[in-house]
């Protein structure tokens, strides 16, 4: 068993924002449907958190259920124990109709934190940035630049993107870009 | 001469001068000039040359409508032609030059076509060079090409020093221009409490008004511009951003915001322009208006402007045109410059007046202060070629007549006001002909709608037709609670800012000075002054029977210049609906395009340069390969190896032994770009049943079987392996480029066909990176790695089997593309590498050889398997790949079954798969194509196949091939001749696809 | 630049973040079907000025097909509702009567 | 009709060009025709002229409900060229490029129809067998072109960068005799020429109606009023589903916005035209001096003549990539066209459900280059009553028989 090495190996730059490449972390893709209580109660009581709302977030400890779509689900946890709560999901659903797989390897998780990450991902993302619209709990599945990419905003200043693993280079490459010292928007 | 006067100048700071560069002269001015009235200052008049007829030209307005002073900006990395010097910011080491000319802007060669001017009407071109046909080719066109353009092109290496960037916002009301209309707009509909961006092109608030005057709320208007600016900035809910244009509005209301970082500073880091894209739900377009020139003979000449314009520079940069100048007007606003002229003491020996009993107040006035005013009358003519030396007066109602020479350096001309209304009409929003001000306003009853329906755009102050500023603002006041309430905010009543009312009298339209001018006058009186359009050339163009505003615009050129027309449209379109007789709003406009004035193909691609143009795509061992002397080659934004070449060694001979050591001991294959989808759900078996050819419900767990996919029209789309990964899980794998589109379309039935079928998919391709283990020393070294059976007994062909691999948690698929003894190991990404590094490093005993896909292509043809993308492009079936075998004949239906089944899908004549070997064993050129005798209806020689792919097979040591024939099959051992570029053909024998080991023996050990 | 509003995640998204999928409510003809038919379904398109049913995915967003009502005279958005469906629901033919007085496609109105 | 020359442009200037008349007749409508054309664009007025100099067809109106070539002629990019896949398109691209080349001394006025020459970048290995196998196709089509190398590409534009980061060009599937033309000019110069054999071009007349009887075609009825007919020609691009409904027959055809844009005008800096299909971008230098630039198409059905903004992004992106130095350029105007994509992407002409109703359409992207073989294939249909081989391939009926011409199978990339 050998050790298991992030896309980008924590890289990180300062500048408007700190963009942070925020290594292994646990994911797994959860389709079932949210409205089968069933469902609803084996996700609840493996992940140990509420499931979220529409483009909500339920965070509990070192777990986090984001809301993907009317039936699917990511689930965060550490990477360590990503496999295992699969088997622990696979079991709990039991014969309910939902799929559960592992896709830690498959993303990539960015932490973008600072004042000015607002004008960061207003840059790269057809999204409404401003505090008004988008708050802390909320995340957003749309495009930075030309790829696909989850937005998740923690709290006020800090935000985390996840997107696919073979595109690491091209959105750290991106979110250092708009980061570059000097060139905030200051409309947020 | 122009000149600096000597106090004045409201936007400039003498205290702080700059030297610039104008035709390699040095030169000066002062912080705040625009480039166009620094080189004024410096008694630089004459700034360019026009398009067509070379003539001198000097700048006729002061704004972004400006036609003719426009400049080569800058060297180097940072040139940037067609610059318009009145709205580039001058700044300390500036370096311009003037265009179109040669050798230089005093002498120019081409101003020979001014006086063959006669010689050149509109559309000349059509009429001639036509005989002798070789002449055009070699001659004429060569000629018309090297005249064409205005500006230098750039270097033909430059790369463009500066970046740019792109910004996406949204709100609720977007007000386009920062004049008071604008600003009091914006204050309106911010005091609803909605968001409201603001934006300005130019680096100053409040537009044009300082310059004309006048009290706000009892105070200068100028200070009611400040006040009002600061009371915007403290507000939580208002952005103001000035050097930021509104370039275009497109539908739902989504708009282009241009802003300028640099251009005034290029030292400064960042991004020089950054282009915003705004989503609002109500847009104010508070634009303004342009003032028209009049249409007399010598209109074009150097020193006559626009009479604001003329205001302009004296008032805002404390520069004089001339020191005598004329003013020509058709209106009151004009006096405005004369009044202003004689306050700064220059003189006016005239003031032109087309109206029969002249203007109001501002007459009054102007007459008061000693000024001559002349009524009825016109300007027959304009002295001078260089610059204006005299005007010659004559009446306006006659035909030109000269009453009086009146010498002078300068005019000021105005034929009134026309609203700026291309934001409005963008997206749609029709016009209305204002009788009495002779101009388009926006028609409010049409205007453009947005996703909901309802109008999105709203017009303010002169930019909907309301001059007077009284009435501008009492208009920007309502268009600013009007966008409040649409965009569901509720207004607050303030009170209108007073102005006191002015008196003035009505305008007189006047087309044409004299109104009976002769042709002489007419062919020059200008219109369109870059493209060199007369009054007589719009004439010619409805005589000739070019009567749609379009095909007089097209003909002549007419609005087709860097100005797009801004001075010229009306202009123009009322000359051509007096030559056709029509009422100029039957005649109609043409269409506004975005974006109001150019924008730089820089801020268009935003930050997608360099190594963020697009994205590349890149496996786990990527940064493995590109240390081992990797060949990429692009597949899709994947990157993948083409081949390792080590040193002296070409590429050629690399793939030559990857080849080599994959058939004779051992090779490595970065598989991972391959799609992996999960699709589990008690329907799995059944919706795989309709996406493949073949049967997938019936494969054993632990089994894998190669499947080929179609789309509804019966065509070949992908292929892969499947694997049964449970009862109820299978797992696909797709081509490289098929992984996402292959998701995409399972999804897609799932969702909008078969919803109630209980399947769910996931993309798993990244989650593991996939090495492919291949050669006869595959089984030795897994073995070696240990902790799995992979016997031939436990682990056959085409089956597949979990576990820990030399300590690595695995997936290996008993597979095989190479035709050898193959298996394919899936570990999840994050160990890839390593996974990697360990075969590399275990099986150097048996010469382990990383290879990359021209090998992997070379060992599949030796085999005869297919490859989606080289004997597929979108219009085979499996049927002509010999592929009937994977399509099974028990199921009902499956996509694309029924395309299949029609006429020209079940043509014994389509052509087949065989395989291709050159008589002399050379190598096939790609897409060579099999001749046969004679030619079609059209002349064209009949065919009778094609090459799909073609290699040099190191193992057979001779060219093989595969291609599709008709009849092939039944051909066997025929010889065929194939085309070569060279117009020979080779001779080509029909054989078995499978080169090598038909038996299929070495994959199966 | 048309906005959207996605009927599943509730996304108001823009033209990039989704893809196109033609016309909407076409019926799946099969091994079985005639020539006619056949063709009707792949390739015969209303294509019509004026009101108009098809197909979107929100591709960059939650993965979900979707049908819009669209006018494709004026870009007016009628409404978005559920892939899962074989025409139109009642309450966007309502609206679209309220708006297009008169209007047909297909067989519908 | 009075010819057009240097000589009558020498003689008219000494009278102030008082002299010149009409380039086209006003007409009005008479009761009937032997043949109406719905469409005074560019294919319509060819199909009226080839109407009546190759078949003596000329009792024939134009119908147009705004003004003549106001649709894609007057919107395009003006690229001809003729380097197809397959034969079919080969053959009516080569006659319609080769007409192209005689069209001022045909019709006595100058379409400056310039033989500059057409470059469709390879720039990946896929791209290059793709053009290769077109160039093999070329070579038995009787259409000039052959496959280039980089440093040619180079010598032939030298604003362009071979070795960009992303997409090297690898080579250039060459057409030395494909080119552009004045788009304008092609419509006028047909209109002028069909006008003098006697036919009436009827702008501002919209079609409201298509008559018939007993499963023939009787006439239109028009807003200016009923004109009968023995035979009708459909040629309205970006139309033609309308009025395919108007005579009781569907299509197989999506409309969709296609967008264009152009830089300032500046000196001559690129002699050739370019295509980069990989980056979806084509460009030339007009007459004038501005970089002429096209793209691809939007997603969705639409009339309105606006496109999306994110394709011209791009676009312009793409071109950037390969043309640094555009980055220095700035953009001028952009507009968008209508265009009517078929089920394969190549054209329809061919006889309708409709007995006597003829239809021509389907054009898509690419109909500029192909006006006058269009025209001509078109007017031997009408005249004959059925294609002949020029067109005989583009019937509708390829569509239920699963006959497509597809031209791009270089599509599908894979490994």
């Amino acid at each position: 068993m050998s050790e298991p090495v992030s896309a980008l190996n924590a890289a990180a730059f300062d500048g408007l924002a700190h963009v942070q490449e925020a290594g292994l972390h646990g994911m797994i893709t959860l389709r079932g449907d949210h409205a089968d209580a069933d469902f609803a109660q084996a996700v609840a009581d493996v992940a140990g958190v509420a499931m979220p709302d529409q483009r909500e977030v339920v965070s509990g400890g070192d777990t986090s259920l984001i809301w993907m779509s009317p039936d699917e689900l990511l689930l965060l946890c550490p990477y360590a124990e990503a496999g295992e709560t699969v088997t622990k999901l696979t079991e709990a659903l039991g014969d309910t109709h939902a799929l559960a797989v592992d896709v830690s390897d498959a993303r990539v998780v960015f932490t973008l934190t600072g004042t000015h990450i607002r004008d960061v991902i207003a840059k790269l993302a057809p999204v409404d940035m401003s505090p008004a619209a988008f708050r802390p709990g909320m995340v957003r599945r749309t495009r930075f630049a030309q790829v696909a990419a989850a937005v998740w905003l923690r709290d006020d200043e800090t935000a985390q993107i996840i997107c696919f693993r073979s595109v690491a280079p091209y959105m750290f490459a991106l979110l250092c870009n708009a980061a570059t010292p000097g060139t905030e928007v200051g409309i947020f | 001469m122009s000149t600096r006067l000597a106090t004045g100048g409201r936007l400039t700071d003498r205290t702080k001068q700059m030297k610039f560069r104008f035709n390699g002269q040095q030169m000066r001015g002062v912080e705040g000039d625009t480039l166009a009235s620094a080189l004024l200052a410096n008694g630089q008049l004459m700034m360019g040359r026009s398009f067509k007829y070379h003539r001198p030209r000097g700048p006729v307005a002061s704004g972004s409508e400006e036609p003719n002073a426009l400049v080569n900006l800058g060297q180097g990395a940072r040139f940037e032609p067609n610059q318009r010097a009145t709205t580039t910011e001058l700044f300390d080491g500036l370096v311009a030059a003037s265009q179109n000319h040669w050798p230089s802007l005093q002498f120019d060669v081409g101003a020979i076509n001014t006086h063959l001017s006669r010689f050149l009407p509109a559309g000349f071109y059509y009429k001639m060079f036509i005989h002798p046909r070789p002449l055009w080719k070699h001659v004429y066109e060569p000629f018309i090409r090297r005249s064409a353009g205005l500006g230098a092109a750039p270097d033909a290496e430059t790369v463009d020093a500066d970046t740019y960037e792109h910004f996406y916002t949204f709100t609720d009301v977007l007000v386009l221009g920062g004049g008071v209309a604008g600003l009091q707009a914006a204050l309106t509909a911010a005091r609803s409490g909605a968001q409201v961006l603001l934006l300005e092109q130019n680096a100053h608030w409040g537009g044009r008004t300082p310059v004309d005057g006048g009290e706000i709320d009892g105070k200068p208007a100028e200070q009611w511009i400040k006040d009002t600016v600061q009371a915007l900035e403290a507000m939580g809910n208002v952005t103001l951003r000035s050097r930021t244009m509104g370039a275009g509005v497109y539908d739902h209301g989504y708009v282009l915001g241009y802003e300028r970082l640099t251009d005034h500073a290029p030292e400064t880091p960042g991004p020089r322009h950054r282009l915003w894209r705004i989503r609002a739900q109500q847009i104010v377009t508070a634009t303004g208006a342009i003032e028209r020139p009049l249409s007399f003979a010598g209109n074009d000449v150097p020193g006559v402007l626009l009479a604001s314009a003329i205001r302009d520079y004296v008032v805002n940069y404390g520069v004089s045109i001339g020191d005598r100048t004329v003013v020509v007007t058709n209106n009151d606003d004009a006096y405005r410059t004369a009044i202003c002229l004689h306050g700064h003491g220059l003189n006016v020996p005239v003031i032109i007046d087309a109206r029969m009993q002249g203007g109001g107040a501002l007459m009054a006035q102007a007459e008061a202060l000693g000024i001559r005013v002349l009524k009825g009358k016109a300007i027959a003519k304009v002295k001078g070629t260089r610059k204006v030396t005299a005007v010659e007066i004559c009446d306006q109602a006659g035909e030109g007549a000269v009453l009086e020479t009146i010498p002078c350096d300068a005019v000021a001309m105005s034929g009134g006001w026309s609203p700026v209304v291309h934001l409005w009409s963008h997206c749609g929003g029709k016009l209305s002909w204002d009788e009495g001000n002779a101009f388009f306003r926006p028609d409010l009853s049409r205007a453009p709608t947005s996703h909901d329906g309802a109008p999105f755009v709203i017009p303010a102050g002169s930019a909907n037709g309301y001059i007077q500023l009284k009435d501008t603002l009492a208009d920007a006041t309502t268009a600013g609670s009007s966008a409040a309430t649409a965009a569901g905010h509720q207004p607050k009543v303030g009170t209108l800012p007073q102005v006191a009312p002015r008196e003035e009298a009505a305008m007189l339209p006047v087309w044409l000075m004299p109104q009976g001018a002769n042709v002489k006058l007419r062919s020059k009186a200008w219109l369109d002054f870059q493209n060199d359009v007369k009054v007589s050339d719009i004439q010619l163009a409805a005589q000739e029977g070019y009567e749609s505003v379009e095909h007089a615009k097209r003909y002549t050129t007419l609005g087709m210049a860097t100005d797009q027309g801004k001075l010229s449209n009306i202009n123009g379109l009322a000359t051509l609906s007096a030559a056709l007789g029509e009422a100029i709003p039957s005649v109609g406009t043409t269409t506004f395009r975005p974006p109001y004035t150019p924008i730089s193909m820089g801020s268009i691609a935003g930050q997608a340069r360099g190594d963020i143009f697009q994205p590349v795509r890149e496996t786990p061992l990527h940064g493995w390969h590109e240390a081992h002397g990797v060949h990429w080659e692009p597949v899709g934004q994947w990157r993948r190896p083409y081949s390792f070449v080590q040193q002296d060694e070409t590429v050629e001979q690399s793939v030559n032994r990857e080849v080599k050591a994959a058939r004779d001991s051992l090779g490595l294959l970065d598989a991972s770009t391959l799609g992996k989808i999960v699709v589990k759900g008690p329907d799995a078996g059944k919706f795989l049943d309709m996406l493949y050819t073949n049967m997938m419900s019936t494969l054993p767990v632990g089994k894998c079987r190669y499947g080929l996919m179609c789309n509804e029209n019966g065509f070949l789309m992908d292929d892969g392996v499947v694997a049964r990964m449970s009862d109820d899980t299978w797992l696909c794998h797709t081509t490289t480029g098929g992984a996402e589109r292959i998701h995409a379309h399972m999804e897609e039935w799932l969702q909008t066909e078969w919803w109630d079928w209980q399947v769910y998919c996931a993309n798993v391709t990244e989650q593991y990176a996939q090495i492919a283990v291949v050669g006869p020393n595959a089984r030795k070294l897994l073995e070696k790695l240990g902790g799995m059976d992979v016997s031939r007994e436990t682990l056959p062909f085409m089956q597949w089997a979990a576990g820990t691999l030399g300590g690595f948690p695995v997936r290996i698929f008993r597979i095989s593309f190479s035709g050898e003894l193959s298996y394919e190991i899936a570990v999840p990404a994050s160990q890839g590498l390593a996974l990697w590094e360990r075969l590399h490093a275990e099986g150097a005993e048996w010469n382990a050889t990383p290879y990359g896909t021209e090998a992997l292509h070379i060992l599949r043809a030796e085999k005869g398997f297919i490859m989606i993308g080289d004997e597929t492009d979108g219009t085979v079936i499996p049927q002509d790949l010999g592929l009937g075998w994977a399509i099974s004949k028990k199921k009902a239906d499956y996509i694309g079954k029924r395309a299949q089944a029609r006429s020209h899908m079940t043509d014994p004549t389509r052509w087949q798969l065989v395989g291709l070997e050159t008589v002399d064993g050379s190598v096939l050129p790609d897409g060579a194509l099999a001749v046969a005798s004679g030619t079609n209806a059209n002349g064209q020689r009949h065919t009778q196949g094609r090459v799909t792919s073609t290699y040099h097979s190191p193992t057979l040591n001779r060219g093989i091939a595969m291609g599709l024939v008709l009849n092939g099959p039944d051909r066997m051992g025929e010889v065929l001749e194939f085309t070569k570029l060279d117009g020979t053909t080779i001779p080509t024998k029909i054989v078995n696809a499978v080169f090598l080991d038909p038996e299929g023996e070495k994959q199966n050990v | 630049m048309l906005i959207l509003e996605c009927p599943y995640c509730g996304v108001h998204a823009e033209e990039t973040e989704l893809h196109g999928g033609g016309e909407a409510h076409l019926t799946r003809h099969g091994p079985e079907s005639s020539d006619q038919d056949f063709e009707g379904y792949l390739f015969q398109r209303e294509n019509p000025r004026g009101v108009h049913f098809e197909r979107w995915r929100h591709v960059h967003g939650c993965g979900k097909w979707f049908h819009a009502a669209r006018c494709t005279a004026t870009l007016e958005v009628f409404g978005t509702y559920s892939a899962q469906t074989s025409e139109p629901p009642q309450h966007i033919r309502d609206r679209i009567s309220a708006k297009r007085p008169g209007w047909s496609w297909r067989e519908l109105a | 009709m009075k010819r057009y020359s240097a000589f009558a442009i020498a003689r008219e200037a000494l009278r102030h060009h008082t002299g010149w008349e009409r380039a086209w007749r006003k007409a009005t409508p008479k009761k009937k025709y032997d043949v109406v054309i719905v469409g005074a664009g560019g294919h319509g007025l060819a199909t009226a002229y080839y109407l009546g100099k190759n078949h003596g067809i000329k009792n024939v109106a134009i119908l147009e409900k705004g003004w003549l070539g106001g649709g894609n002629t007057g919107r395009n990019t003006t690229i001809i060229r003729s380097n197809y896949l397959q034969d079919p398109s080969a053959a009516i691209y080569e006659k319609a490029r080769s007409l192209y080349e005689t069209m001022s001394q045909d019709l006595n006025y100058n379409v400056m129809f310039s033989p500059r020459g057409v470059m469709m970048l390879a720039q990946t290995h896929h791209e290059v067998r793709g053009y290769e196998r077109t160039a093999h196709a070329n070579s038995l089509q009787g259409v000039e072109t052959q496959f280039i190398g980089p440093e040619k590409v180079k010598e032939l534009c030298p604003i362009i960068r071979l070795d960009g980061p992303r997409y090297p060009v690898l080579g250039a599937l060459y057409q030395p005799r494909g080119g552009t033309a004045r788009h304008d000019a092609v419509a006028w110069g047909y209109a002028r020429a069909c006008s003098d054999m006697g036919m009436d071009i009827i702008q501002q007349c919209e079609v409201t109606a298509v008559r018939s009887d007993a499963g023939k075609v009787r006439g239109v009825t028009t807003t200016m009023g009923d004109i009968d007919c023995d035979k009708l020609a459909i040629v309205v691009a970006g139309n033609s589903g309308v009025l395919a409904d108007m005579a009781g027959f569907r299509l197989p055809i999506e409309s969709v916005a296609l967008q264009a844009l152009v830089s300032e005008p500046i000196k001559p800096a690129m002699d050739v035209v370019i295509m980069a299909n990989t980056v979806h971008g084509y460009m030339s230098q007009s007459d004038k001096g501005e970089m002429v630039i096209g793209g691809g198409t939007d997603g969705y059905n639409n009339y309105t003549q606006r496109g999306s903004f994110h394709h011209v992004e791009e676009t312009v992106r793409a071109l950037i990539e390969t043309f640094p130095m555009l980055s220095r350029l700035k953009m001028l105007r952009q507009w968008g066209g209508i265009v009517d994509i078929t089920g394969d992407r190549s054209p329809i002409i061919s006889k309708t459900p409709l007995g006597g109703c003829f239809i021509n359409c389907g054009w898509g992207t690419g109909g500029f280059k192909a006006i006058p073989g269009s025209g001509w294939a078109t007017a031997e249909m009408i005249a004959q009553g059925a294609p002949g081989p020029l067109a005989s391939a583009f019937g509708l009926e390829r569509f239920r028989e699963g006959r497509f011409i597809d031209e791009s199978v270089a599509a599908g990339v894979a490994h």
